[in-house]
């Protein structure tokens, strides 16, 4: 089944570790060297969520890779409806089925400060990009700024912590821990530098707004319906600033990552 | 003994694919994105993506969504149109060593003409002509809801077309074998079912449609059986080959539609889950061809006993 | 403020529900069966086996298979006849404190006449009319396949039937709301939809089909999508009551069929797998209403936004 | 969901044991005290073997009760597709959905010896009869003979050992244990007494023509496909031989055990 030629592959990969970071968030560690090798930040897998010969649910779901290390990746993802249900029942030992390493990550150049802001599970991409950055430049100064909406929802913080002269900031909605109020809020008006993001629609319109009046370059990372992720069914579209002369930009292929300049946001 | 080879090819008119595992349009991009996943040439032939005189942007988002062991889409026929699928596409496609099935789609009779014309110009290897699209004329009736326009978009575009010609036929009606001899009639080299089933879904949440446009296309295995009795039910009517479509992704549904008298096969959602199941199945169908001693698939096709 | 009670009732006709979950006739034998899983009063009404004038045995076996989220089955309406059917059964629904349906069936205009006449002067709550029966004297062409026809037979019925009136439309069509129409302008008081998809499935080993029939109707979450969306186009297109059938088995997937403007819904395939699921929706039902302060049930129906 | 009335349930039940016999036979052990307590011999139970928030496969599969004991039901099966596999993929400590007991079971009189005739997977059911009979009749003689295609195939008879005072007899089709041959060729030619058999067709046609000519009672289980396993579908019909009177039988209600002479076997 295994189509390995240091590209995208299709792979059954062993389950080393799950794990429920909270009430319905989990991390999952898949062994899979090729992807592992050859995936960059902001990238995603698609995962089969389905049992053998199990017909439904048929689709697969995209995840984007939280973290590679040593022959493995992981994933960070909540339950929102049943195949993410059914990946959160997966043990130990199990294999999943998975496609990747799919799309566009995020572009790093030289800065002199990265903020890498996360809105909810916005957060899933940004430890893997915060290493890669750290490893590839390892003078530039790296901000995170997090946000969720109460600190239950806070997970998977303690990876960044464990980076080098990393900032670590955080915002709830709710003021259970950090910032009380909005995670674009952390970002100072006289921030200079690159951001890249990824949350919710709002946040990432927020973001962006900030980015456009601050002159600093924006990168977000968008979420469609998708039923491939590699480019087939044109199922991901989503609007482009120059849709009237282009069509649609698709997301698994053009994306997931845009400059946020290029996205109608 | 010798050891015979086994023989997977079937002809399409004077059309020789090497076996009988295609893809099917709107599933498949044009070949390329698969590249990574499977040997394009080791396929029967694959169908591209449809293709009108004009580009279209499609239908807004969103286009997809998940329904039981099936999904539903309305991409709304996106697609670069006839010039640039000429100039940027074709020259992809020769680099190939399989059949390579254009699917074209218009708004009227005198559009199928032209694209059909056009791509006869072409290395193209067949044409494919989707009529589940609206005729504008008739006020946006399908063609292929109606065995008169059947019969005529064929005999119109068989006129202008020098390639194999397949018309794909909609499920979407009381009596499908109408439809087929229809095509027949108007001078198809070869029927090919099913196009998608019209089905809708529902966010409860929202209380809106889960699709944009509100109405999209049912395929995957939910609807192997309605794909299944329609093929059967035109093999036994018309005397050119069928291609049987619909929720197929196992080599036992392969089987199980060349046993009801299909030629040949596309695969289409499947791709989508699995982008390597459709060299798969070509390398399954050969195993059980061997296991079974097949020395020639045409001893499966239409041997069903009833 | 005092709670407000949730009302789920609903009418067709003159007909009042106390609430919009029925059974699908077939599936629910005559309701005895299912006693000792859920409470059978606790259903808005059920619908029995379809019933003929004269008792059949049915197809041979194999009569059902598994498909894909899906079942196909050809019991090839088995029943125990009109007679036996008012002498034996309509005892046992006079216990119930919920409608009772029968639904009919019968190879010409007369049989179904004759049925609905001798059931008006029984105990029955209402009658609905499965017309994806062939009609004998049109050469086996199914009544429900044809709006002429499926005018006459609901007129010629509804004449014999002071009962609430609903005519059970078939899938199998071009354009179901040509057939809606059709039973509306009969007279019908309600029409149901939809009846199984015409299906088949092949057995590999044995290359013979799986059902002794060769072809069974398929039903289940399969077809759901399909249902959905010709619920929702007959819904905009007649004023009578709709009842939406096919592939129920979740509240989500109730209220996605109100929304598209369901009066009502049968549960079919879902009770043959989890025997209380019907008593299940109805509390599932009542609960979302309450927690989404919906007071009345009404205000849910056709509501989609489009 | 549990709806205990003594009588059929659904119910879920916890899995507190699993465990392959051989190659692709397996025993399952279920905690559901309210279908312990109600089988009958030779009534089975529908179990779902879908994963919980998928639809596929679709319907239950009807398995026959194998044993009763302290509020917990198990049973035998064969790995023969898709749901059997998905079964056999459930693990201790997981719960299962199932339906149950239905059907007409054994039907257990007094006499001098009885005769459990199995074949294949129709060893199933013939343990707890077994048990039954030796509960509610101390002193009548059991014989049990046992049909597989080779040793391999034969599991589960260590049961019947543990049970006092009964003759187990072993016939294969290969001869690698017990007598070379048909398990029919094992019943004695002037046997005197009941026959309960449960295999494949021909095994029960050459078991019913025996029992004619000795003038025997026999009693067959007999297997077709179900949808619902409790009368409501009709689809699991077989012709009786008073079929051109009264029409088919349903074997998950006026069966799955029928006395053999009045079946068209
Ligand atoms: C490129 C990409 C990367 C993603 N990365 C992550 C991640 O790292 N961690 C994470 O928790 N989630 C991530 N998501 C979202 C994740 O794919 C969806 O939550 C998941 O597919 C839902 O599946 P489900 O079966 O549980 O829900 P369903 O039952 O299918 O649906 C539940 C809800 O989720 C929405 N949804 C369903 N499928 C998708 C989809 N393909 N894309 C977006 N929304 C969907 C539905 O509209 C619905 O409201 C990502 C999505 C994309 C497109
Ligand atoms: C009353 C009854 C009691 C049974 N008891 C046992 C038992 O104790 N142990 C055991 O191993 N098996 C038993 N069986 C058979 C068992 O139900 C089937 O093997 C099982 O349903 C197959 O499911 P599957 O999904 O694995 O196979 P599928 O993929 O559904 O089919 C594989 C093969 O099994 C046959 N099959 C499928 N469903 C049924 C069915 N409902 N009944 C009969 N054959 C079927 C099909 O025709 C096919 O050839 C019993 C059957 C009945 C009717
Ligand atoms: C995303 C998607 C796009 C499709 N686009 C086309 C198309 O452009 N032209 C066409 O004739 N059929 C199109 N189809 C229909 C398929 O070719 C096929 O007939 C149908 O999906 C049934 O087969 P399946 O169940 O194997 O998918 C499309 C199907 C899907 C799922
Ligand atoms: C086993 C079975 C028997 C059925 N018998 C009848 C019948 O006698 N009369 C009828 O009008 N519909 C009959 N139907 C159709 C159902 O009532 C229903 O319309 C159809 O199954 C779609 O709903 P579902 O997907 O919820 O099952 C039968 C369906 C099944 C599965
Ligand atoms: S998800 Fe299929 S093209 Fe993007
Ligand atoms: S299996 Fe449904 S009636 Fe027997």
């Amino acid at each position: 089944m295994t189509v390995d030629n240091e590209k995208q592959i299709r792979a059954v990969g062993e389950i080393k570790d799950i794990r429920c970071c909270s009430r319905d968030i989990f991390e999952i560690v898949i062994a899979q060297s090729s992807i592992s090798r050859n995936a960059q930040p902001g990238q995603f897998v698609m995962v089969k969520t389905a049992v053998d010969k199990s017909d439904d649910p048929l689709l697969r779901r995209p995840l984007s890779i939280h973290q590679v290390q040593h022959g493995v990746i992981s994933l960070l993802f909540k339950v929102v409806g049943r195949g993410t249900k059914l990946l959160a029942s997966f043990k130990q030992g199990d294999y999943v089925d998975i496609l990747g390493p799919l799309g566009k990550g995020f572009a790093v150049e030289q800065q002199t400060t990265h903020f890498l802001i996360g809105g909810g599970m916005g957060i899933a991409p940004l430890l893997f990009l915060a290493e890669t950055i750290r490893l590839e430049r390892p003078a530039e100064k790296i901000v995170i700024l997090l946000g969720a909406r109460s600190r239950e929802e806070l997970v998977a913080v303690d990876g960044f912590f464990a980076i080098n002269g990393v900032e670590v900031k955080i915002a709830t909605d709710d003021g259970s821990t950090g910032h009380h109020g909005l995670v674009t809020e952390l970002l100072p008006g006289d921030a200079v530098g690159a951001v890249y993001c990824c949350g919710p629609w709002p946040m990432m319109k927020a973001v962006a707004g900030l980015c456009r009046k601050q002159e600093m370059e924006c990168q977000v990372s968008i979420e469609t319906m998708m039923a491939c992720g590699m480019g087939a069914c044109l199922g991901c579209a989503v609007q482009g600033v120059d849709f009237i002369e282009n069509g649609y930009l698709h997301v698994c292929k053009d994306g997931p990552v845009f400059e946020a300049r290029k996205i109608w946001l | 003994m010798a050891v015979k080879k086994t023989d997977l090819a079937v002809s399409i008119g004077d059309w020789k694919l090497k076996n009988p595992i295609m893809t099917a349009s709107g599933t498949f991009g044009y070949g390329e994105e698969f590249a990574d996943y499977l040997d394009v040439d080791s396929l029967g032939a694959i169908v591209v993506k449809g293709i009108s005189l004009l580009p279209r942007t499609g239908n807004p988002p969103p286009r997809v969504v998940e329904t039981s062991c099936g999904m539903l889409n309305a991409i709304g026929l996106e697609n670069v149109g006839l010039e640039r699928f000429i100039s940027e596409k074709i020259p992809i496609f020769e680099k190939y060593k399989t059949g390579v099935v254009a699917n074209i789609l218009g708004d009227s009779i005198d559009d199928y003409c032209r694209l059909a014309e056009r791509l006869s110009d072409t290395s193209i290897t067949a044409i494919e002509v989707n009529i589940s699209c609206p005729n504008v004329k008739k006020g946006g009736v399908a063609f292929g809801t109606d065995p008169k326009m059947a019969y005529d978009i064929t005999r119109a575009v068989r006129k202008k077309c020098s390639k194999p010609l397949i018309i794909k036929l909609t499920p979407n009606v009381t009596d499908i074998t109408a439809i087929a001899l229809a095509a027949e009639e108007g001078g198809a080299d070869a029927v090919s079912l099913i196009n998608t089933l019209l089905g809708m879904a529902i966010d409860i949440k929202s209380r809106r449609p889960k699709l944009a446009n509100v109405v999209g296309g049912l395929s995957g295995p939910a609807i192997k059986p309605i794909a299944l009795r329609m093929v059967w039910q035109v093999c036994n009517k018309v005397t050119i080959p069928v291609i049987g479509i619909g929720g197929i992704s196992r080599v036992e549904d392969v089987l199980e539609f060349l046993l009801a008298g299909a030629t040949a096969v596309q695969i289409g959602t499947a791709n989508l889950v699995d982008p390597n199941v459709a060299g798969e199945l070509v390398v399954k169908l050969t195993a059980y061809l061997q296991e079974n001693k097949i020395e020639n698939i045409g001893q499966l096709i239409g041997s069903l006993e009833v």
